[in-house]
């Protein structure tokens, strides 16, 4: 595929315009994720009630592909709970590791899919599982803080 | 087409195959040779004659096939010291990249150094000469401390005296020649100077000077430098620490094992002279056989014709690049002190800077290679007030057309993530 | 001409180029495998085809050439993991040879050492599994303590459990799979598990085993295991530390420089996770494309095959050679837990011990590549009470035919020496 | 040439009965260089008056090259003075790197001829200079102690 298919509309608008951007207040835990290769960044703070996330809040500096991952990502999850979360990492780090042999389905994953592309080049991957696997952390930890209570 | 002074770029170009490439259904442009360079078929040729008439273990082994293998690994190592004026091949120690190099020095200068001893190295540092010294100061107590740079990218020397940055309590120097990011070409030789006066050993990274320059050691005034083989045509596996042989023969040694002792008993051990003493194991044969190959080569385009290449293409470069529309030039601007490696930001129309990831996966589409991150400079990068940059890297067979893709590429990349699709 | 199993030696030998080569005017007979082994074309050419085609810098570089050569280089990485039956590429560093990954292990894990801990070996090592616990036991303080052999070239177990040679002050035990003199084999499994029951760190030496034996590395029970690809058919400049991973993980970095970081600054620095933490500075990217196409040969010919080739080999060449008249064998004579490399002394008939450089000499006449010296193993000769040995070593590629000439050889090598010119 | 012919007569000849073999006194200095890629080894006394050899007397193990040559050298230097035999040191060091293509003067430099065939065997020069090297430490230092006297 091209490269500018890769940038699909989807990706562009969110990299523009990043849904649930900024550090908020109250949160459950915060952590930090580095991709070494190119010193990109993200704080990522996860809030809970029981398991149940209401809130994920970020702020860092990246590429338009981890930008974008990380807002639609949060698009996502809030509203969900962590075991729920959990399933779509799943299903999004499969498409993302499929090399673009990966059939997304559209119901769950939402503008996650315009990611299918991005598959297809390696080097990129890491760039848009960035803002999930800071999410995969800080929800662990914010749970383990919940459990502690 | 020949320039005016003989140098045939378009010639050059037929000598390496993998200019030929396409990527996708474009022409490859490959502008990031200070990541690495591209090989001659006269290096890959070398290699594989090596392999397929000559390989053998060296030293140990004594039949026919280990002193052809031997004649070739140390003729290599000959090669090496002339190209960079050492006083003779003992001085060359072959190590796995610059990087072991520079470990190496640090390591065995680190076994001489006590707490509150200091090591001066500067925030342009590539990691490579950042991390040896920053462990060897946690091995030995000893103090880190850093050159700073100017706003205009070069070393900060007036700031550098006025904190007496380099003083009795200095112990090492260390700095790269040339900037890998900034493309800055630093005054070593005065450094050495300033860390002679006050007994420190002066070690100097020329991964990205020789390459380009022809780096005599004497001019650089310098005790050790480090340099490697795959940034000057040669292959991957091979680089090279040069020292001052006294001093080689004051250090202690670094890595154990074959070929690096004198005798080995049960209860202790004896040296080798060096370079050997710090050659542990097996070296890297077939690909000492490709750097001289490549030396080889570079002598016969002439190290002079190559600088002065670099020299016009990084002018033509800075003038073509720094008017595209948005964009931000790192380092100096204009090519005095300057070489090839040019490192940029770049912005929309309406203000937005755009990632050098994305600037790098546009250009590559294009056929464009450059690199986008940090350019294993962070420190380098926090100063500047920056995470990473994008850069561009020119060698002998850059051509101006090549310029031109790049920057042709760039308004348009800066167009896409402005929203003139 | 195939055997009774489908061996086909003839066919195999196709593949090497160099074995088609005259040593003046008689063809080679290469039995100097342990030393170096000889390259396929297949591997030749993967190195070629590298450079000529898809050569870039790995990891940093994101391009189009960029990924061509981390997934070269990253596969590569894997095909050695399934090779070895690790756990996952993760858990393979790629270092410059054996010798470097020894010092790897005994620098990170020296930093564990205090004095009055012990470090055990054997006096079988080859002197990269020797010098480099010399030097962590001189930085640390700690004793390094040796297993003895039996007269038979065998570890001398029963010696080694009188004298409590393992016991709760053992940190760590390092010990060779094969002897590159003696070709012993060594039972690497039962000594991890003593060194596991201390809670010792069991190093294994694999350079002479894995290019035969189709090691697995759960099987050695080992936490740490070197080797070297030079040996394994592939190129110089590449060896391989393979290392459990919650172990790696455990261990603090060795040399510092770009890639192995996760970010870097003035005040310090943090760390990638391993493997990439071990590898400082450009990686050997085409020795690894080199070593993927070795390994996959081996898996081609069938690394059983090979073995079975090898142990087939070996009892030809035992009972042909320990029939010269004079000739005394080191080491195992019966092709039980025995490899390839096969040392022995000559005398003539007057009873004078002919030096293995005049013997290596006269053999390399008739085209015959051996090894004369010490092998790099100087404590086991004194501990054999002689000062240097001649070894002739086989391989895949090693043919009846070429065991009679070494035969006849040694035969011609005494009457010389002896005076029946 | 073929390595037969290396193997000249004379070269068998003193490896198999070498002369001054053993080690005497009195000595001025003695010395133990080592060949590392094979273990061989020289102990090495030189005994002086004035600067005069009167005796050159060693032990050690070696290839008939090594053993032969330093057979040899001992011939040549005992009963000269030490600038004499330094300056044989020098013509026999520059055949032994002459790959064969030295014209040696068999007035000066007698039985040591036969090594101009060992020069065309790179690996061997080690071996045939190992005893005069030591022979050369061993003279400066015995130099050094008549001095001191
Ligand atoms: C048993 C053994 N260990 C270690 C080594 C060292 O390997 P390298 O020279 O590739 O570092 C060798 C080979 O020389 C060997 O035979
Ligand atoms: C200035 C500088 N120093 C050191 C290095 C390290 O070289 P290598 O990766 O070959 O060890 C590089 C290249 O990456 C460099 O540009």
């Amino acid at each position: 595929m091209s490269v500018e298919a890769m940038y699909q509309e989807i990706i562009l608008d969110h990299y523009k315009a990043k849904h649930h951007s900024g550090l908020r207040e109250p949160f459950g835990a915060e952590v930090t994720h580095v991709n070494p290769s190119c010193g990109d960044e993200v704080v990522m703070r996860v809030a809970l009630d029981g398991d149940r996330i209401t809130d994920v809040s970020y702020s860092g500096v990246g590429c338009s592909i981890s930008q974008a991952s990380t807002s639609v990502m949060t698009d996502l999850v809030i509203g969900k709970t962590v075991p729920e979360a959990l399933s779509l990492l799943a299903d999004f780090t499969e498409m993302m590791h499929s090399q673009g042999r990966y059939e997304p389905d559209e119901e769950r994953l939402e503008d996650a899919v315009a990611f299918v592309g991005v598959s297809q080049f390696p080097a990129r991957v890491k760039c848009a599982l960035l803002g999930w696997s800071a999410f995969k952390d800080a929800a662990a930890q914010a749970l383990a803080a919940e459990g502690q209570e | 087409m020949p320039d005016t002074t003989g140098y045939d770029v378009a010639a050059i170009r037929e000598d390496f195959p993998i200019l030929a490439r396409q990527i996708g259904d474009v022409p490859l442009v490959y502008l990031d040779s200070a990541n690495t360079s591209q090989k001659p078929a006269a290096v890959i040729d070398a290699i594989d004659a090596h392999y397929r008439a000559h390989n053998a273990n060296v030293a140990r082994a004594m039949h026919t096939l280990g002193g052809e293998a031997t004649a070739a690994f140390e003729g290599a190592r000959a090669k090496v010291a002339a190209f960079i004026g050492a006083a003779g091949p003992e001085e060359v120690v072959f190590t796995k990249n610059a990087s072991e190099a520079l470990n190496l020095a640090a390591y065995t200068l680190g076994s001489r150094l006590q707490p509150g001893d200091e090591i001066v190295i500067s925030v342009m540092e590539h990691h490579s000469n950042i991390v040896p010294w920053q462990l060897a100061a946690e091995r030995t107590g000893a103090v880190l401390r850093w050159f700073d740079i100017t706003d205009d990218g070069r070393l900060d020397l007036a700031k550098a005296e006025a904190e007496n940055l380099i003083n009795e309590r200095t112990k090492v120097v260390s700095i790269t020649a040339v900037s890998n990011v900034l493309g800055t070409v630093n005054p070593v030789a005065d450094i050495a100077a300033q860390a002679h006066a006050v007994g420190a050993v002066m070690v100097v990274d020329a991964a990205q000077a020789v390459p380009y320059a022809g780096v005599k050691v004497e001019a650089l005034g310098a005790d050790l430098v480090s340099f490697t083989g795959h940034k000057m045509l040669g292959p991957t596996g091979i680089g090279v620490l040069w020292g001052r042989y006294d001093l080689l023969a004051d250090l202690p040694p670094f890595l154990g094992g074959g070929e690096m002792i004198n005798v080995v008993k049960l209860t202790g051990s004896t040296y080798a002279t060096p370079p050997h003493r710090f050659e542990a194991g097996t070296p890297p044969i077939a690909e000492a056989v490709g750097l001289g190959a490549a030396i080889d080569y570079l002598n016969e385009i002439g190290i002079e014709n190559i600088a002065l290449h670099e020299e016009r293409i990084t002018a033509y470069a800075l003038t073509r690049i720094a008017a595209v529309p948005g964009l931000k030039l790192l380092g100096p601007t204009r090519p005095v002190d300057r070489s090839g490696a040019i490192s940029f930001t770049l912005s929309t129309a309406d203000g937005e800077e755009i990632h050098p990831h994305d600037i790098m996966q546009l250009l590559d589409s294009r056929g464009i290679a450059v690199r986008g991150g940090h350019h294993c400079a962070r420190p380098l990068h926090e100063r500047l007030g920056i995470v990473a940059s994008t850069r561009a890297s020119l060698y002998l067979y850059t051509t101006t057309a090549e310029v031109d893709a790049l920057a042709d590429g760039l308004v348009y990349v800066a167009n896409f993530f402005g929203g003139k699709r």
